[in-house]
């Protein structure tokens, strides 16, 4: 019997576990997914923007730490505001500088935006030294909540997870419910015709890639509470960032949600059986397989080109 | 013969080029670098491979493909692998609890030499392997990817999830591949000590022979009908498709070929280092190779061989003098040429470079102190090297 | 006016029978029957939306048929490939030009001489007599003998529209389909467009999508209404005309 | 012994060179230079050029910055104090770029086009294995700073930091005896170094101390999510886990760990690979209580550590911190000065055969002997992770022979 219950506590935990990989996959993503799903860019310097989120927050609580410890418990939600607009500022400065002059070619975009991680990685180096760093994380981030003796479920978990829903759901409604989204999205399927009934494409665009450099940068602020912080830091996540959207089928949120969700169970359920080299290859292995099936990616209308 | 002669040099103007690149890595380098910097160059022509295979795909065939560190690597590793069994002789490796085998498989318990190794005792194996294994592997990527339409994007992403999971795989199963260490100390080629001057001499000759033969392939390909389809196919794929070619095999075949030249390539540089890890097969190889074709020009075979060479001379000066620097400057290179000169260098030098060689030509007194050409970079491709994707 | 008379009885070469697809529930075509005579121009037209192009994507492959059968001198084509397809005799034209602009008219018409279309064959591909031959023979026959090495994309409209034509004659087609050939062509350019195709229908059947009236009505020998998906009429340019449906889709819209 | 300039000098004074050095080198300063030197190494009369070989670049930046200038201080300190034969140092510094090949070839231009004495440098395992080759071939000499997997000796390498059991078995003998552990739990990044650590602790575990490995596990490096292998260490429960995770693993390890409400006081925990600079990426709050297994930490209480972190904090800043490594390739130039002086020449050869039973007294980490398989004697010490980021030290260990290739552990 308590076998079983001890059975039934890890089977939560681990349950919480593939939904916390889920969203910290569909948190990476999301940016990525608004400027790739919507604009057809490709950022490989979205790992870069992560790391900019996370630097911010290091800087928030090392100054937090210094001049006004009394404010200590709070500064995070002020870490992950200011990282989204400096994600973002800088998003709009890229945008404006390189990305704008290469929207007819996207492979090139691809190997501009690699350049650029690469000058942003040797910026941080620069700025912040070739060591890693560690955002002091307020007491209510660490340790775990007990819903039971045997369950831990982890508060930084519930905390990452809260913010991804907390961002989907703005996102969705900014996408899909706004004037904003639908200019973004008219933007996307007829830029003549958008541009021929008053959008302003060229605004449209420079915001889009900045939200979702923006997106990023919240992305970044969230992982210091799982992961380190480092100048390379960003590129442990871009190629797995990469595939989820990818695999989601590129143009809709709701299919990044969904192949987040199915990466991240395979990945949490393969780890917990067999063991971590093995579960990472299976996993890649089978999202490539099923791409190579399914080129189009897991969610994609079937439409006359 | 005229064919020949047009298709394999390209005409006046290729052949030429083709000869200040053979003067220049055959009798240039060789007569003025020392053994040192000799095999360092040696070592920056193995990247050059690939970046030919690079253009024949990417320039000509519009597949940016972000994984051709995969097909150095298999190349490298086929080598390696030959290499690394004939260090390992029983006399050798006595001291080992199994003599015979490589040394790392020692260290990991493994007791009986696997299977898929058997056959790299044989060098004409290895030689076949060399090319073979890479083009099976960019075969299969191929029809998968390329039968059922996957956009240039998607490939590229592909490719590049390809190249992660090949590295995580060697790296994790240390006992066959030698994990993240590689297999090294490679000694000799069939008793030849490969690690000496004289023989890195000779294998650098080797290499820049193999490369102008790569290269003259190359130039056979672009010359043909088929390299007329490819890049048809690059800007009007749906006309080509109608006209009642099979696109997708002609994408295949320059993926197979691009694939079999980094796996030359990868060979080549497995015996001039002397050994070959999974670093050469990830992410950052990869894209940095890509890097060399497009500054050397990703329309023009000479100049993927140029970027190759200007970018790791750089490489290597810049990394010495100015480390900090390094990356900035590598970083900002890319951006640079990306968007300012999609053409590299053999852009630069269709539209300023023979400018400027005609003007010599014609007023030899003007070339004393030839003024700099006023002229915004034209960003108008000339109609050979016809524009970006 | 050419007349089919006397073919009439013939098994069609193109017999399109119960054709549907649907794009996520929406039937662009929808249970459709047509057929294409030997030596026939037979020109669509409809409005807006009606499935014109679609049924054009279907036939030659690029897009797959959800229900249906196209019968193609004995050949299923909704299963084969599309260049299959081309080999075995159908020739598209798109709605816009699509030529290759940086090759001159000559690689543009050599490039679709059906030869050389596997790898090795590409790679191995010479430029023989008998090629060049042919290419000059089209070139003649599509007005552009003339501009044999004139880079493509200094073509005018027209002349690249013909172009695109030539490219399909060089492969010889039995079908050869043509989507809008007239569209932002000039009055004589037009009349040009129609005696080259009621040349180059002796001995091949022609499909061609329509709008300009004046322009079906010099080459029609038979003409479909399509109206959402379905065939709203069918016969000649005269019966078509008066057909109350079909007056009702047009002047309804 | 077959260089006859050798024999001319006092052979009782080149035995206790370390303690010596001042003396010993005002009296060698007069030994000219063909004497010293008769391979044609960059030897002045008043100049000897070493090499360094670390990455400044690239993603090994990280961990190799703390040794550059931990050998720079050396050797800083070496010409302070009269230098080496009466020679300064001169220092050639390359940059290996995080990249095997490139390692390789800027030690095939240190030995080759600059003829350095020596090289200290490389960090990890597979730039040593790449570098390995040119070194045997160009017969150059390396002083490694590394804790590493062993199961190396070369004639051209001398090992300062610890090989796999020295670190290992001691550690595993203190939590078996100290918390009574019983089953473990190993776990690392995957590569050849935990891979071999782990195997030597499971051979350990199981034929010597009697206990149980429940599980053992490799993540790929740069593995961010370790939810899954926290479940598992929850549902086994293992008396110890011991953990050789690397590089940004390490910090998402650590933190997730905590978060998980795995700490301390719940679970015993030894790690081989968090030193005082890991810790300042993954804060000491989140694993204070867990242990390491090291030779060095930067809290150990002698009068030559505490001489040894002044003059590092004085050089590069009050914040700097000193792991295991750094200490280590502290040692690699004073070895070698010893080592030269002993020999009376810069011949790798002699040093070569001069370095086995070096001694030097004035190791931050204590006393420290070069062994004849060319690795050090060394202790081993327990550090418990205190909050502020360094370890306590609760466990010091006799002086551990070195045994790269263990009998019975392979």
């Amino acid at each position: 019997m308590e076998w079983l219950s001890e059975f039934g506590a890890i089977a939560a935990m681990q349950g919480f576990n593939g939904l916390s990989v889920f969203c910290v996959l569909l948190l990476m993503a999301l940016g990525l997914a608004i400027i790739f799903g919507q604009m057809g860019v490709i950022n490989m310097a979205h790992g870069e923007f992560l790391t900019i989120g996370a630097y911010t927050t290091f800087v928030v609580s090392s100054l937090t730490s210094s001049y006004a410890p009394a404010f200590g418990p709070y500064y995070f939600f002020l870490a992950i505001i200011l990282s989204f607009f400096i994600a973002g500022a800088i998003g709009w400065l890229v945008e404006w500088a390189m990305i704008s002059k290469l929207y007819q070619r996207p492979l090139d975009t691809l190997l501009a935006t690699w350049g650029l991680s690469l000058v942003m990685q040797q910026g941080f180096r620069s700025i912040f030294g070739a060591r890693e760093v560690s955002a002091t994380l307020p007491d209510w981030l660490m340790g775990s909540w007990n819903p039971t003796e045997a369950i831990d479920i982890p508060r930084n978990g519930l905390f990452v997870m809260g913010l991804t829903l907390l961002l989907t759901a703005l996102l969705f409604l900014m996408i899909y419910r706004s004037r904003w989204g639908l200019q973004v999205r008219a933007t996307m399927q007829n830029r003549v015709m958008a541009r021929s009934v008053g959008i302003n494409t060229k605004r449209v665009d420079r915001m889009t890639f900045a939200l979702g450099c923006g997106v990023a940068g919240v992305a970044g602020a969230a992982f210091t509470t799982i992961g380190s912080t480092g100048p390379t830091a960003g590129s442990l996540y871009i190629v797995d960032t990469f595939l989820v959207v990818v695999f989601g089928g590129a143009s809709s949120l709701l299919g990044t949600i969904a192949s987040a969700f199915s990466i991240a169970q395979a990945q949490s359920l393969l780890e917990f059986f067999t063991s971590g080299s093995m579960a990472k290859v299976f996993t890649l292995s089978a999202v490539v397989l099923i791409l190579m099936l399914r080129p189009q990616g897991l969610f994609s209308a079937k439409v006359r080109k | 013969m005229k064919n020949a002669y047009e298709s394999l040099l390209g005409g006046k103007h290729g052949a030429i080029g083709l000869a200040l690149l053979a003067a220049l890595i055959l009798v240039v380098f060789p007569l003025a670098l020392d053994a040192f910097r000799l095999n360092m160059v040696g070592k920056y022509l193995t990247y050059a491979f690939v970046a030919v295979g690079l253009v024949l795909c990417w320039g000509y065939g519009g597949i940016l493909s972000l994984g051709q560190g995969i097909f150095f690597g298999l190349g490298g590793y086929c080598m390696a692998m030959f290499l690394k069994l004939e260090a390992s002789d029983p006399e050798s490796t006595k001291i080992q609890s199994t003599p015979g085998i490589p040394d790392f498989m020692d260290w990991n318990q493994i007791t009986e030499l696997p299977l898929f190794w058997e056959p790299f005792h044989s060098l004409s194996f290895t030689l076949i392997a060399v090319v073979a294994v890479p083009v099976l592997l960019a075969l299969v990527i191929g029809i998968a990817m390329f039968k059922r339409r996957v956009g240039d994007v998607y490939f590229s992403i592909v490719t590049q999830a390809i190249a992660l999971i090949l590295t995580v795989l060697i790296i994790g199963q240390q006992g066959l591949t030698g994990g993240v260490n590689g297999i090294t100390d490679l000694r000799t080629l069939k008793g030849w000590d490969i690690r000496t001057d004289e023989a890195k001499l000779i294998l650098y000759f080797v290499s820049a022979v193999l490369l102008l033969g790569c290269i003259l392939i190359a130039r056979f390909i672009v010359a043909s009908k088929l390299g007329r389809l490819l890049l048809a196919m690059r800007d009007k794929e749906e006309r080509v498709r109608f006209s009642g070619y099979d696109v997708a095999s002609f994408k295949i075949f320059v993926f197979c070929v691009g694939a079999a030249f980094a796996g030359i390539g990868g060979a080549m540089f497995t015996l001039q280092v002397g050994f070959m890890s999974p670093s050469f097969v990830g992410i950052v190889p990869s894209i940095e190779m890509v890097i060399f074709a497009a500054v050397g020009g990703r329309l023009s075979l000479l100049g993927a061989v140029y970027g190759a060479l200007l970018v790791n001379f750089g490489k290597t000066y810049f990394s010495e003098s100015f480390p900090e620097l390094w990356l900035y400057l590598m970083g900002g290179l890319f951006i640079v040429v990306v968007m300012y000169f999609p053409n590299g260098l053999a852009g630069l030098w269709d539209s300023h470079g023979k400018r400027w060689l005609a003007r010599l030509q014609r007023k030899p007194q003007v070339a004393a102190a030839p003024k700099p050409v006023a002229v915004a970079p034209s960003k108008r491709p000339t109609p050979e090297l016809e524009t970006t994707p | 006016m050419n007349s089919p008379a006397g073919f009439q009885a013939a098994k069609p070469v193109l017999a399109i029978e119960g054709l549907t697809v649907s794009f996520d529930g929406f039937k662009a075509v929808n249970d459709l029957n047509l057929y294409v005579d030997r030596n026939e121009v037979h020109v669509v037209i409809g409005p807006n939306g009606a499935g014109k192009t679609t049924v054009l994507d279907l036939i030659c492959g690029k897009t797959r048929a959800t229900a249906g059968s196209i019968d193609f001198d004995g050949r299923e084509l909704t299963k084969m490939r599309e260049f299959d397809i081309v080999r075995a005799g159908v020739g598209r034209k798109f709605q816009n030009p699509s030529i290759y602009e940086n090759l001159t008219v000559f690689e543009n018409l050599e490039m679709s001489y059906p030869a050389g279309r596997k790898v090795f064959g590409a790679l191995f591909f010479k430029r023989t007599q008998e090629v060049i031959e042919r290419v000059e023979q089209v070139a003649q026959e599509i007005m552009l003998g003339d501009h044999l090495h004139r880079q493509a994309d200094l073509l005018s409209h027209g002349q690249k529209q013909w172009l695109e034509i030539g490219m399909l004659l060089m492969q010889d087609p039995q079908l050869l389909m043509l989507d809008e050939p007239v569209a932002g062509m000039s009055v004589s350019e037009r009349v040009a467009t129609a005696d080259l195709l009621n040349r180059i229908s002796q001995g091949r059947s022609v499909l061609v999508i329509e709008h300009d009236m004046e322009f079906v009505k010099s080459i029609a020998h038979r003409v479909t209404v399509l109206h959402q998906g379905k065939v709203l009429a069918e016969g000649s340019m005269e019966a078509v005309q008066s057909n109350p449906k079909v007056i009702e889709v047009y002047l309804g819209h | 012994m077959d260089s006859q300039p050798i024999r001319l000098l006092p052979r009782r004074l080149a035995v206790g060179a370390a303690a010596l050095s001042l003396l010993a080198g005002s009296l060698f300063s007069h030994v000219a230079s063909a004497e010293v030197n008769t391979t044609g190494l960059a030897v002045t009369d008043s100049e000897v050029t070493v090499g360094i070989l670390h990455s400044a670049t690239g993603t090994m930046a990280i961990s190799e910055t703390g040794s550059i200038q931990a050998e720079r201080l050396a050797i800083e300190q070496i010409n302070a104090s009269g230098g080496v034969l009466g020679r300064q140092i001169k220092v050639i510094q390359e940059d290996g770029a995080s990249d095997w090949p490139t390692f390789a070839e800027k030690a095939r231009k240190l030995l080759v086009g600059d003829k350095v004495a020596t090289v200290f440098g490389c960090w990890t395992s597979a730039s040593r294995k790449a570098v390995l080759p040119v070194f045997e071939k160009e017969n150059g000499l390396l002083y490694y700073p590394t804790f590493y997997e062993g199961l190396e000796q070369s004639k051209n390498v001398i090992y300062t930091g610890q090989e796999a059991t020295q670190q290992i078995l001691a550690g595993l003998d203190w939590v078996a005896k100290e918390k009574g552990a019983k089953t473990f739990y190993l776990l690392g990044s995957d590569y050849i170094w935990p891979r071999t650590s782990m195997k030597i602790a499971r051979k350990h575990i199981e034929n010597v101390l009697g206990g149980k490995v429940v599980g053992e596990e490799y993540y790929p490096l740069g593995n961010t999510q370790f939810g899954s292998l926290i479940n598992k260490i929850k549902l086994r429960k293992p008396d110890v886990v011991f953990a050789a995770v690397v590089g940004g693993s390490n910090v998402a390890f650590y933190k997730q760990m905590k978060a998980a409400g795995v700490t301390a006081d719940k679970q015993t925990l030894l790690t081989l690979s968090v030193t005082e600079d890991e810790l300042l990426g993954i804060g000491g709050e989140n694993m204070a209580g867990f242990y390491a297994s090291m030779k060095y930490f930067q809290s150990l209480d002698n009068p030559n550590n505490a001489a040894f972190v002044e003059a590092f904090k004085a050089k590069y800043g009050k914040d700097a911190v000193i792991g295991d490594v750094t200490q280590a390739a502290y040692l690699g130039p004073w070895l070698w000065k010893a080592a030269v002086e002993k020999a009376g020449s810069f011949d790798i050869d002699k040093v070569v055969a001069a370095s086995p039973g070096i001694e030097l007294d004035t190791a931050p980490e204590g006393y420290v002997k070069v062994h004849d398989n060319h690795h050090l004697w060394s202790k081993t010490r327990i550090g418990e992770v205190q909050k502020d980021g360094q370890f306590k030290v609760v466990f010091e260990s006799d002086l551990i022979e070195p045994n790269p290739f263990p009998e019975g552990y392979q």
